[in-house]
């Protein structure tokens, strides 16, 4: 513990200290997901947490997404505030049925009468070797959902404290972890309030503007360190929510650079990074120094070997080689 | 003969009974009429032969029980108590409808009733009522899910799932399945390789059984024994109601793939002419009493048919209400 | 007939034809699907084809989308070339898992030991008071999976022309067909030949492009007779296949008129039109007079009511104002 | 001892059976040793203690038979002839390896030997298996595909629906499950309301029956007369196979879900320790064939690591390779 009372915990702890403070705080609040319980979660979020709430609020399901999404959406429904843990966001796709038909649609389906606050939490993202099943990044496409929240914590502040409010929140709310940041290890302040609704700026700079979120955050910035060295200033904005999307600080910080680069590890064509292109195309065109540029994943499905994977995923030199190409006009 | 307030608890004398269905049969076939001239749109899908499943299993649950349906839903908002003005506004489209004129008859909502809906997604509402059991498990209430699906969401993925998981976790679910022995076109033996879709239920360890639908009594019973179990905290039970759909499964289908005389077959057993002909022959029915709940549903149809076309629409300017529940975000602010 | 051999059908018939031909020239090829044979498709498709192919060739099948989509891609890996019908894109999403960690995935995991030569038509869009479960437009949710093609036929002349080739290609093939243009009927040429790579000029015009697809086009058209009126020439682009996206079309229209207005009958936020939008900014930045404009639904499950529905999809209306606006310059 | 031919065809000789359950032990032990040194990296699962099961049904089946797989699918891929050194050289991620390096250990594929991988998504091959039987049914072709999944995977709707349709279309699937008794962390008694797995089969009127997953003479019978069955054309059959998996799930899991002792338990019925034992107790094997055997696979196993070691990696220029089969699209053209 430093002096301010800050302490250093990993992304995975600061999750973990988020939803057993969940659990404490309400009642209602249970965990249920595949191994979440007796195994300590996949990414051992959890672990610990059957022990100290017992396997009724920590409830381990059988493999059937499908049908314990829905059952999530059920409880929140039947007055509960659930958190369903699906393992990883490429096993999610068995359940978006439930979640765009039902936990999207039933809300305003219903006129208002029903809320259905449910949060579903999944690891995200590539980067491990894990191969073309197990390496997408499809928060973009959740994003596309009106009638959900989609969030994704890049920072251990993020990762501790923005569970509460998405539970005290009465949508649908996605949450997207990216499985490349559980290890990391930073700086957690004792005292912390963090929103569900803002973009924020991580570094200020007056050239361009870096705009990413999740496990791109850390590339973005090791990018505008590199930069900054070639006396390039380059303003990191973190989107920290995709839906519903803060606009107005895309607009605010483009109106600052006149230039940017999105960065998103989703695939390129129809990318998340292709929304903020055009929102800046349709808020800030006027404003604009360069065309934004964008840094996404190739469209390959993760390749395994290790240097085909590094060579598919944006890079903090493709980062700074666009940034510096909007900058200085020279070609990447 | 009267039943002064089997519009708004659970009545279950055979005058309640009889006159429900006939409710329920004379709503539709109102809008099927409705449809025709233009007032109703979209999908409608009737539920004419199969209404003393509805009235039966709605006769036997608690004001506090919860109800899951499908698009085939208007008998079971109607025999659940949800207002017939509020169904016909729906399909008129109106502000005053169940979901403010935004569901149609597919997507009916109440939830004074606990009346989850108009589940568009063959097999969408199992783990819905899964989870809504799971709720009232977790917080020691006792009370029922009831959720109603055809045969043919037995194939669906979700169907497996959902039983699994009520069963695994004992859950305070009744499935009702609707084996009208169709899905669309798709008859029975050419969507299960095993067409005994009670047996299957036994698979999940779950106590099962196979119930005429057309026979309101037993409809009844049936969902009296199963909620009952269900209530105790055993777990989860299955019943299986064998039951005809008389018209086609929506104002679309052509009706290719079944005969005449298969329809005319199964109109022998019309769930409102079995029970009217037992109460007749009991004495429990005479022509009198009978025209009088005709003419009081009748007069209940045209009221609200007039309450549908009097109710107003929802202003655009509402379009995006509801979507959101909760403090402007910054993305509305902004636009 | 007309003298010159071309001959007037609906959408609906030239889709049966394109089967009909594909299953008497390949003997590989069978459509399978809900409700394909005895009930005769659920929008009459194939009404017609059991009786002429049997039940074999022409399979019904249980609700069991997931597997019945796996169950065409281990047909396509087995040898043979089916079509499978999902009903609409609404129900789709029970096998996106398939479509995206098999179809799309295993031709390139595998090292091109395999190709997957399905295709996989579904009805899309809205239109018909159908309500919030059954009026999705995901077509442009679709484009953004690398490994797959995505066509959007929105003429007779397509809907007669894409199959054959999409069926000739070896990689999986999804065909999204507007529910509301099955009954459209118009002139079908009596010899064309249509690609599946290219983006197609519908109308030519100087002043702003109406880039478009499927269901969409005939607003376009619409609105550019509407704005011909006025005495603005738009020229109204076809893009025919989402994915893989032909960029130099979109460019080479840009580089004609300057201005561009995307229509799209998916949700704003994460729309397909976004993507284009965010094409245009990279390539064409420096040939706009004036920023990019979208068309696209209003983020809502759609509504029953039909003025509710009326307001929330893209309108011609909408379509002249933006391009009016684009070119002339006043607030629509 | 020799049994030339046993990595090219299907040899059933006990020698083969034995030698093909060495191999896949020896190999993963080798794969686990070069995981931690970092030659082999991303998810590793192991096969250890349910050799017997993938040697059995691999001396099953013909060489046009089809295999679909799982991610714990090492064992699979050498007992069906995939040649170790395309095996390892994938683990290292090179050009030579069975899926040119962008697989990995979960997604082994060998056309030739039509081995249709190596699948992650739990339960995602099944629909892929039926798919590849119905090829065959409506081809003509007299032909089996054998699908490999976990007791695990019963849960997901994927199962059920594949399960119904190849019963109902009466395809040549042979269903092996593979019931290790844990998914993950999970036991099955967590995951199953009913437990006895091969229960389920029968629901859709598909034979089925257990076997001993441990004794691989028992797996070998009867896989044979599941394949015969399958092949006959009388559709599709189920056989649950009783195993155990000596190792953690991946090399990831601490493993806090059971008991040392459990582990312990089970490893005395190791099904090569079985094997080797009946076979001495019947003079079948001596000190000496055993050390030629495990020789011989030391040595192959040598030559798979210096082949994988020496194999080049994909040139990085053809990430996107693969990604669309024939003439350039447009938007290739243009980037
Ligand atoms: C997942 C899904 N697939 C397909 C459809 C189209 N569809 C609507 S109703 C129906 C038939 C359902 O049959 P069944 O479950 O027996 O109920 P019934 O209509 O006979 O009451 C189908 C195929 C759908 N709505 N959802
Ligand atoms: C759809 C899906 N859900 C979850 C996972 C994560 N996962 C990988 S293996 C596994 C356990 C599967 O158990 P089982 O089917 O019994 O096979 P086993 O590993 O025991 O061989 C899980 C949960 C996955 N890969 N796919
Ligand atoms: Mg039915
Ligand atoms: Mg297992």
């Amino acid at each position: 513990m430093t002096t301010d009372g800050a302490r250093r915990v990993t992304y995975r702890d600061a999750m973990r200290e988020a939803i057993r403070e969940a659990m404490q705080r309400d009642e209602r609040v249970f965990l249920m997901g595949e191994d979440v319980g007796r195994y300590g979660g996949s990414y051992a979020v959890s672990k610990g947490l059957l022990e100290e709430f017992g396997p009724e609020r920590i409830r381990d399901t059988p493999l059937s997404e499908l049908s314990f999404v829905g059952a999530g959406i059920g409880a929140a429904l039947g007055g509960m505030r659930p958190i369903v843990e699906v393992m990883t966001v490429n096993f999610s796709l068995l359940a978006l049925d439930q979640i765009l038909n039902n936990a999207a649609t039933i809300p305003h389906m219903s006129g208002g009468q029903f809320q259905i606050p449910i949060v579903i939490r999944m690891a995200t993202g590539a980067g491990r070797q894990l191969g073309g099943q197990h390496s997408h990044s499809l928060e973009g496409m959740y994003a596309h959902i009106p009638g959900i929240k989609v969030l994704t914590p890049a920072t251990i502040e993020d990762a501790r404290g923005m569970l509460w409010p998405a539970l005290e929140d009465r949508n649908p709310v996605l949450i997207f972890e990216h499985a490349g940041l559980y290890n990391v290890e930073g700086e957690l302040p004792a005292e912390s309030a963090v929103d569900i609704a803002q973009a924020s700026v991580r570094r200020a700079g007056r050239d361009v503007s870096l705009i990413t979120y999740g496990g791109s955050l850390p590339k973005a910035i090791e990018a505008a360190s590199t930069l900054a060295d070639e006396g390039i200033e380059a303003e990191v904005l973190d989107l920290r929510v995709l839906r519903p999307l803060d606009v107005a600080s895309i607009v605010a910080s483009v109106e600052r650079t006149h230039r940017a680069v999105v960065i998103d590890e989703g695939w390129r064509t129809g990318s998340f990074a292709g929304e903020v292109s055009a929102q800046i195309m349709e808020q800030a065109f006027f404003e604009l120094d360069a065309p934004v540029a964008r840094v996404c994943s190739v469209e390959v499905p993760m390749p395994y070997a290790a240097h085909l994977e590094r060579a598919a995923l944006p890079s903090v030199e493709q980062i700074v080689s666009e940034a510096r190409r909007l900058v200085r006009g020279t070609a990447p | 003969m009267a039943d002064a307030d089997d519009r708004t608890s659970t009545p279950s004398s055979d005058a309640a009974l009889l006159r429900q269905m006939v409710r329920i049969r004379r709503f539709e076939e109102r809008a099927a009429e409705l449809y025709s001239r233009g007032d109703i749109r979209g999908f409608l899908h009737l539920y004419v032969g199969e209404e003393a499943i509805a009235t039966g299993v709605m006769a036997a649950l608690e004001p506090d029980d919860a109800i899951v349906a499908t698009y085939r839903e208007h008998g079971h908002a109607l025999a659940r108590g949800v207002p017939m003005r509020a169904v016909m506004a729906e399909m008129f489209g109106r502000v005053d409808g169940a979901s403010r004129g935004r569901g149609g008859s597919m997507h009916l909502f109440d939830a004074s009733r606990r009346f989850y809906g108009g589940n568009a997604i063959v097999g969408g509402g199992l783990p819905v009522a899964v989870g809504l059991a799971l709720a009232d498990k977790l917080a020691g209430r006792k009370r029922v899910t009831a959720c109603f699906f055809g045969e043919g969401a037995v194939a669906e993925g979700a169907f497996h799932e959902s039983m699994n998981l009520a069963a695994l976790w004992d859950l305070p679910v009744l499935f009702c399945c609707e084996n009208n022995l169709y899905a669309m076109g798709t008859a029975l033996a050419r969507s299960e390789s095993e067409t005994d879709i009670s047996l299957k239920a036994t698979s999940y360890e779950m106590p099962a059984w196979q119930v005429d639908g057309m026979d309101v009594r037993a409809t009844l019973e049936a969902a009296r024994r199963g909620a009952s179990m269900v209530r105790s905290g055993s777990g989860p039970c299955f019943i299986e109601f064998r039951t005809y759909r008389f018209r086609p499964h929506s104002m679309y289908d052509p009706e290719l793939y079944r005969s005449r005389e298969e329809v005319e077959e199964w109109r022998h057993r019309d769930p409102i002419d079995l029970f009217t002909s037992t109460l007749r022959a009991a004495g429990a029915l005479d022509d009198a009493s009978m025209a009088a709940i005709e003419a009081d549903v009748a007069r209940e149809i045209d009221d609200a048919v007039a309450f549908a076309e009097a109710s107003p629409i929802e202003p655009v300017e509402d379009l995006e209400r509801f979507i959101y529940t909760g403090r402007p975000e910054p993305s509305e602010a902004a636009s």
